[in-house]
């Protein structure tokens, strides 16, 4: 699969890692990325559930771009949510039902999670782009 | 074939082991063995809440066990069960305890096993359910008297295969008029999932019960598959870890899939062993294998009525190979005692059907249960070791 | 040891596994693996029924299992079950069914495992039962308040070492002051089987419950202890082959002894490997073991706290070695998995005892757990471990 | 342990044969050594339970000597009750009661036979030497 290029360009980064610790590492860098969905606007409709961890997500489209604002207690969830904010947002509606989640699993970031975590991290995924279905 | 089975390279009493003994349960193949074996040497670990390596492991051996049920079988739903037996006890506590009613009537039928009997005289007791059952004649159902059962019947409860006589029910027609009279369906598909491939979504049955010792798995594992219309309508059975969502001092919620059927540490070994049996079998052409043992089987039932036996099994098309029978004089188990002292495999008994045997008029019978890494040549040596019997007795 | 069993020399995320998750599942030495992959190429049969050679060689296997926990634990019946939330599932229906009323109590604590409070919530749903929870302070069982809860409780059910903090509660205490009460006692002995011998005549329980695969057996597999007095007053739980003796249409009539409650096909490979596994561990010393693992135990504790930790486990004389702790900042999960990555496998989460965690006032720990085949290098490795988490993480 | 004389005649004859289907042969020659129970004997008392098959057994006691009565459908319990009849009939109480169960083990016909059936074969025994116990 082609990955959009920003996509692409951490896939690469953490392929070159071998190391698992640093490459949770990265992984939780990207946290810095997320743009925070505030505590107040936390509902059941923002809530992951199947989630071992608290984690919401939400989607905004303005003029047809996405822009993703989430949020999570654990660090490695925060990254993940990292990676998604740069995949997603500014990016058109259709490039982001185009994305599927495998690129977690090329990144070798899903191969280091179980699979209940990486359902978690699925279910993320799915209700991110049924939100952007809804939306339009 | 054989080789793929250490257990068929084994000598009993000096002799070749030939396994007949399939209805009761079947051998495994080195791959299942192995896979177990590996689990145990290589990822055990508990399943579903850990975030670590092995645990991750664990997690998918077993659950990759309830994707391969869903795919081979075409069902939505797949519950882990121990065997047969619990996921009938299942169906019995987890939906019929919920939806049926006093006054209900659940039909069986005189050719099940005691798991698919007992369970319902239980519930019958607690409930005052009307338990109908429906005779066989001839070595069939008598379809005139379910049809005439099925008014106000709840659920039907039947048996896809006869482990006694291999008789394979009309179970499409029982499932389509079920269905039009309200009631839900349970297939006990014990002797079926080792014989036929099987659609669940296809069939239209509620629930789909069966072992994986019977199809070339490890003991202590089956499953049971639900319709989604009666999976919503079941209650938690048995309580523990792994099927809650919540536990508090005030009261517990439940998980929403299988899982909230499936309390405490699952059977993780078994699911990571039956997988390899279900992956084992997939490239196995059943459909092949019956023609093939059904003309054993019919050779054998030939010989042996010519040999003076009574034998019970019609061995229609589409039964399963099982020889049931007596002999007029001999014994059941001293008859399979000096087939034992021949290295040959047989039961003998009531095989689990009293009922059953109550209406053939025996105590028990003696069975030879074909499978598919049986031969021609087993179907021979069996016969000679009968001559031998037939002898030693005369 | 640790040569004895295969999967510790084996490699997670390219460090040496150090395997700390002991509370959740235990590994199995070779020659449990080996007896069970021996009889699914020898000996698999079913059991029970049959005369030929093989069903007698599987009917032993099994059946050596229960003479080995009868052996083992003192006690005249052993019913084998899936595991312990099967048998404490079967206790709250085989007994709980028959021998509770509307009305009467049944007293839990708050430290009890899902497994030991689901199946009462469920009972007291079907039934209207009082359920009393002990409270915890400061990691131990309220005693004053169990006193106080005694009167009018018909059966008292708790677990003797706990898996979250591994206490081990005063049950002699609890067992004689409820005997005099007049109350059964139910012991979910899950953590305490691995962790110290135990002889059930002696202790004067009704009821013990336990799973093989905490105690270097295999999965799916367990057994519930049965006093004679409590024994004769326990109903049929599920029904179906093996635990009848006739069955008709007009009713059945039900074995005596420990068959009664074993309905189906039984877990015969997990029966073979579990006294494989029962057998290797009447060579091991308990108590040494026990003294070793909880001074590694509270060393690592002291270390952990140094570090800024918060450890939940108090660690006396005869509690399990069980190091539950948190840390103010890094969330459980970041934190086993950077473990994790090092080849430590803990386990985070609630640990199946939600009732606790409120207790405690927190959603989770971390949860170190040590069992005979750890040592001292293993603890360095978890402390080294930790420090690179904490470094990471600063 | 020391058997009888009658006894080891009955062991060794077992051990020559390695046959296991010429074993039983034997076994079931000693059908004809049974003292017959007439059915019009057989009740509750006299049935041992927990065997497969069908079995009565029923003591006499004259004059301190035990003799053994008994009925089977199949033919290697009719068998195993015309061993026992040998190493009971005419002898003391004593020594019927220093009998153990363990010679049918070292004749090599117990190991021939399953757990299930074994016990039935130790039921029986013991069900005689309770009623030799009893009829003192
Ligand atoms: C104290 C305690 N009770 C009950 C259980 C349940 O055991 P199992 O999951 O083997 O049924 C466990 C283990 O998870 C436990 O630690
Ligand atoms: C037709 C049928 N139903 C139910 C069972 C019970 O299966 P299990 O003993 O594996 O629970 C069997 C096998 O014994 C069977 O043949």
């Amino acid at each position: 699969m082609k990955w959009p290029d920003a996509l692409q360009e951490i896939i690469d980064e953490f392929k070159e890692i071998e190391d698992q610790f640093e490459k949770l590492e990265i992984l939780m860098d990207f946290s810095t990325e997320v743009d925070e969905l505030p505590t107040s606007d936390w509902n059941d409709e923002t809530l992951v559930k199947g989630c071992q961890s608290v984690a919401h997500v939400k989607i905004d489209i303005n003029d047809g771009k996405v822009w993703l604002k989430s949020a999570a207690d654990a660090k490695m969830v925060q990254g993940l949510q990292g990676i998604l904010t740069i995949a997603i947002n500014g990016n058109g509606v259709n490039e982001v039902l185009a994305l599927t989640p495998e690129f977690a699993e090329e990144a070798g970031i899903l191969n280091s999670l179980t699979p209940s975590r990486s359902n978690g991290f699925r279910t993320m995924f799915d209700m991110i782009q049924l939100m952007v279905r809804r939306s339009q | 074939m054989k080789e793929d089975f250490p257990i068929l390279s084994r000598q009993v009493n000096g002799r070749n082991l030939v396994y007949l003994d399939n209805a009761a349960t079947t051998q495994k193949p080195h791959c299942v063995i192995d896979a177990m074996n590996q689990y145990y040497s290589l990822s055990n670990a508990n399943v579903h809440r850990a975030v670590h390596t092995l645990a991750g492991e664990a997690t998918e051996g077993y659950e990759k066990c309830r994707s391969l049920l869903k795919e081979r079988y075409n069902a939505s739903r797949a519950i882990i069960t121990s065997g047969t037996t619990e996921s009938i006890n299942l169906v019995a506590h987890a939906w019929g305890e919920a939806n049926l009613e006093d006054g209900d009537a659940v039909i069986l039928t005189e050719m099940e096993h005691h798991s698919d009997i007992v369970p319902w005289q239980m519930l019958a007791e607690r409930k005052s359910i009307e338990l109908r059952y429906v005779p066989v004649i001839d070595g069939n159902l008598d379809m005139d008297i379910f049809d005439a059962s099925l008014d106000g019947a709840k659920l039907v409860c039947v048996v896809h295969t006869s482990n006694v006589l291999g008789v394979r029910n009309p179970i499409e027609d029982i499932i389509t008029k079920s269905k039009l009279a309200g009631a839900k369906v349970l297939i006990d598909a014990a002797q079926a999932v080792p014989h036929e491939e099987i659609d669940f979504e296809k069939l239209g049955a509620d629930f789909l019960a069966f072992s994986a010792h019977k199809m070339c798995g490890p003991t202590g594992i089956g499953a049971l598959l639900v319709s989604e219309s009666a999976f919503e309508k079941m209650q938690p059975f048995m309580g523990g870890g792994d099927m809650i969502q919540t536990v508090s001092i005030t009261g517990s919620t439940y998980q929403v899939n299988e899982h909230k059927f499936e309390a405490g540490t699952p059977r993780i070994a078994e699911g990571v062993g039956w997988a390899a049996a279900l992956e084992w079998m997939s490239n196995i052409d059943l459909e092949k294998h019956h023609s093939r043992l059904i003309n054993i089987a019919r050779h054998v039932k030939q010989e042996l009525v010519s040999k003076g036996m009574t034998v019970y099994s019609q061995l229609g098309e589409k039964d399963a190979a099982v020889v049931s029978f007596t002999h007029p004089s001999i014994h059941p188990e001293d008859f399979a005692r000096l087939l034992d002292a021949q290295g040959i495999a047989v039961r003998t008994g009531h095989h689990c059907a009293q009922p059953l045997m109550e209406r053939l008029g025996v105590s028990g019978t003696i069975r030879a249960s074909f499978y598919i890494y049986n031969d021609e040549d087993d179907a021979t040596t069996f016969l000679n070791g009968i001559d031998r019997v037939l002898e030693a007795m005369a």
